[in-house]
């Protein structure tokens, strides 16, 4: 399997439209631990990286540069907490698939370990800290780990998005440490996290891209 | 809950929009981002530029205290959420007169990403210095002995007043986040909340709470509080809020303070005037002497009800930054 | 509606007692009447003394208008209903310095009546002069040919200001007077109306509205207005206000106007600013100038949503009045 | 039947409690056309004298008296609309009883017609004004034609307080000219007027003061 730059917008665009019907639901997330807007920074940032598709990014072919492109712009659209966090992401992911107009296994599972890793050091929590690192931490290290012994891409990333979603279910019995919601003491136990619940999404939507014959380079 | 706008989607540019046309003797939009914002009586060339910001949704602050005496400019995030490193970056650039700038902000995970990436890019890319001082004053947010997690709220007013001041005085970058930051550990908020705000986008309530109930130590954008129950007389409202601020800080007698009791939003100045009463009678008590007070929306969380109380303690160093007048659009000090 | 308050009889008082511990450098009880409050800035021998006053429940308006430049003194009445005439008066005897005494007020039978009493009280007991300005600037409150019949609402705030600069300019009180006339003859409003306040007694709705509903017109005690109808967007809701003004007195193309957007209570400044943007937007279509312009809580109705548009028309003189600084405890102005 | 100073102190105990159970109704009434709290302000005043009539006025003699001090704290305690308009009813009532122990008959009739017009003359405002005049003006008219040619006090003052209740009646039908709700045009019709409904409850609870017995000096 590769994947073109046009891959990335197809997957960045079913992003978009995912968030808007996530929205709702991920501010009443937030509401519950934080200030309630998570949703709407989602979609406000994502909305931003659409009309960069459309516009700029149309024709590019350069993987890394739809990638850094759309952290960028999410960044700038956004701020909050996400908005660093994501954006380092995407353009840590970008750095290991640096001007590449294909990419291929190897690379995505560099790119993804890169993406989670990235937001590790950006955001500095840990496992246990009830945030999207919850979700990303076990994700990308069953992806290195499951790929590097199997060398099935999609058998691993199926993996690593059960243990996504795992780690997504486990921030509900987590008291808060880091962020909005670390305050709340035991008042946060009960509530999954917003972040952990969109870093899954966003992962899982990949999943579903590669997995239902829609990219277009193979 | 109903709202003047026109789209959601644009509140905080129109905002901006009504606020620059409404003070252009004040304030600008600057070119390169118009989510930063500039006074328009040039920063003092040699004088340290001080730098506000956060999330919109809590207006005055913080675009509100841009102006003569307290802040050169602001980065404006969306409601409730930090505003990107490009916007900081610009106003970095704009308000830099060779003296570095200081950066103030109150205690956000967002915040502190954002704010951070800019002042290493300030820092990398420009070649400005940066310093930071951290506003972390909302008492009912960490335990005593974890203050550096604890949440910033409307102690900010007075943060900015002091390193607005001492950058006025014209104290170097070093001198002037010393003073920020010996204002933030001087400083101590508690916070009630009677009613939820809701975000334009959603229309949703912040938080849910009973017809007789109120929240005690509520964040200023709804982050639930510490403790939920009957509401109470204002008098006990202000004895619980004092009495916590006075638990975490050793204010004695004969010591000064500085006073801000903050309406959250829907709260009357009526209320707050009435709790006001009784914050003085307990200081007074004590014999705490109140230095000067403010009583009013300083920093607030949209349509929310309900108030903090703010004590500063005053050293002769921070009580003359108290003195010092301001002219800002959202805030006037003779 | 939930209340930060003691005993519900007492709001007044404590609000009174609260805002003179706030402000002691600025304002102080008089000893003959705890609803008396003079500036302690004594007002100069032969200046015009100023006088305010109304029903409670406006603030900043109308205790927080006293000091330099705008009101020597202020009667307050219990929420929404006039001062009797005894604390009238003996604001009245505090501040004459030998130049008389301005009475400035809205148009309410309740303070014409309290006012008028006190007047002649002033005039047979005292032997000091008196003059009245009485505000009627609320557009929707009566047709064009019945100004006189008008509430006052917040353009009450431009007449203060008028007053108090030609005070503070040494005007005699014919001149001051004739200022004030001049100002509400010069000024109109128009308020609309998103959600009720409710009285701390009887903490009930003070008029009923739909969830998508607005109330254009609506008086500032929650007097009801001229039209229910759905809620509009901040744009359309703008237009109205201004246009009603606009049929109501003449501005044309070149003329100066200081404009207030004015918050009811709860509405949040973002809103106001965003009300705000398309005022200027349409004036300066209009080729109308904006001298200066006001945005926030000038004179509420408690925890009321909505707003008010102010617009007045300035002369020179007029003009100069709204440059005068003014240094009070709700309202400072370099 | 002849009044004493004690007479009008229990009759206007009676005001103060009337109010309290009024009170609430007053300010609905006034929620409709004005700002809501004319039982409120109408309670603060009573209040105010129920304190003077306990203590300063206890043990006064002179029904004037007390009916100008009642009036004047009526008056101080609240300002408003009312306390002008109620506190010029009982001072100008007062003068026509002026040091006098015990009035007579006669007296009460001079007493009653000074207090509404007196409550005129203050307010300036006319029938079908939409005021309390609506409920005075053909209460102390009925009144004085009434004992005229009657010479029965009671009788004649059960007639007056019936032209006040038509009085105050009408007015749900009036288009308000006067006060806070004269601006509401239209929407003004239907709504009784506060004022109104406490004057007609005032003069109705002399009524039944002096019909019930409970005068102490015959
Ligand atoms: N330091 C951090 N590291 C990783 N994730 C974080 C950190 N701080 C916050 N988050 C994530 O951000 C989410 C909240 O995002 P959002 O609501 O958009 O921003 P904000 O907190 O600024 O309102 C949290 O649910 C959490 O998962
Ligand atoms: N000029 C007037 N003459 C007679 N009665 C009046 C006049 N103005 C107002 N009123 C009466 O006052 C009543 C309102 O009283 P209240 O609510 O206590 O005062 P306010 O109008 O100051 O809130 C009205 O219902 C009306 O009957
Ligand atoms: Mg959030
Ligand atoms: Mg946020
Ligand atoms: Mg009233
Ligand atoms: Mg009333």
């Amino acid at each position: 399997m590769k994947l073109t730059a046009q891959d990335f917008r197809s997957y960045f665009k079913q992003i978009v439209e995912m968030i808007e019907e996530e929205k709702d639901y991920l501010c009443e997330l937030d509401r519950k631990l934080g200030d309630g807007d998570h949703g709407v920074t989602m979609s406000i940032g994502w909305q931003a990286v659409n009309e960069k598709l459309d516009n700029e990014l149309s024709q590019e072919e350069d993987c890394a540069k739809v990638s850094i492109v759309a952290g960028k712009t999410f960044l700038s659209a956004v701020g909050s907490s996400v908005g660093p966090l994501y954006a380092t992401g995407f353009m840590r992911g970008a750095k290991e698939i640096k001007g590449q107009t294909e990419v291929n296994e190897e690379d995505l599972v560099n790119y993804w370990v890169a993406f989670g890793k990235g937001i590790q050091e950006r955001g500095q929590a840990e496992v246990g800290d009830k945030t999207m690192v919850d979700t990303l931490e076990p994700f990308y290290r069953t992806l290195e780990e499951e790929y590097t012994s199997s060398r099935d891409f999609n058998a691993s990333f199926d993996r690593a998005v059960e243990a996504a979603k795992a780690g997504m279910e486990s921030t509900k019995d987590l008291l808060s440490k880091r962020g909005r919601s670390s305050r709340l003491g035991d008042r946060s136990i009960g509530a999954q996290d917003p972040g952990a619940t969109s870093a899954y999404l966003i992962v899982s939507k990949f999943q579903e891209y590669i997995q239902n014959g829609l990219v277009q380079a193979k | 809950m109903k709202k003047l706008m026109n789209d959601s989607r644009y509140v905080v540019e129109e905002m901006i929009e009504g606020y620059v046309k409404a003070h252009p003797d004040y304030i600008r939009q600057l070119p390169e981002n118009d989510r930063s914002l500039v006074t328009t009586k040039e920063t003092r060339e040699g004088k340290v530029g001080v730098l506000i910001g956060g999330g919109s949704g809590h207006e005055p602050g913080f675009l509100g205290y841009v102006g003569q005496g307290m802040a050169d400019g602001v980065a404006v995030g969306n409601i409730f959420a930090s505003p990107s490193p490009d916007p900081i970056l610009e106003v970095t650039k704009a308000i830099d007169k060779g003296a570095g700038v200081a950066y103030l902000y109150g205690n956000y995970a967002g915040d502190i990403m954002n704010f951070g990436m800019a002042a290493e890019m300030a820092d990398l890319e420009e070649d400005i210095r940066v310093e930071t001082a951290i506003a972390s004053d909302d008492v009912a947010s960490a335990p005593k002995e974890e203050k550096e997690k604890r949440r910033g709220i409307a102690g900010e007013f007075f943060i900015y007043k002091a390193a607005g001041a001492a950058a006025d005085f014209g104290y170097d970058l070093d001198e002037v986040v010393r003073v920020a930051k010996k204002a933030n550990e001087n400083t101590r908020s508690m916070g009630v909340g009677l009613s939820p705000c809701a975000l334009p986008q959603t229309g949703e309530p912040s938080f849910e709470i009973g017809e007789g109930e109120m929240e005690i130590g509520l964040g200023h954008h709804g982050e639930p509080g510490i403790e939920k129950g009957p509401l109470q007389t204002a008098d006990r409202v202000a004895d619980r809020l004092v009495n916590d601020i006075l638990e975490d800080i050793t204010i004695s007698k004969g010591d000064r303070v500085a006073v801000l009791v903050n309406g959250l939003g829907s709260t009357p100045l009526m209320e707050q005037y009435i709790v006001f009463r009784r914050v003085e009678q307990i200081l007074s008590e004590k014999g705490i002497e109140i230095y000067r007070s403010y009583v009013g929306n300083y920093i607030t969380s949209l349509e929310m009800g309900g108030l903090s109380v703010t004590l500063m303690k005053l050293d002769d160093e921070l009580a003359k930054t108290i003195d010092h007048p301001v002219d800002c659009p959202m805030f006037v000090q003779k």
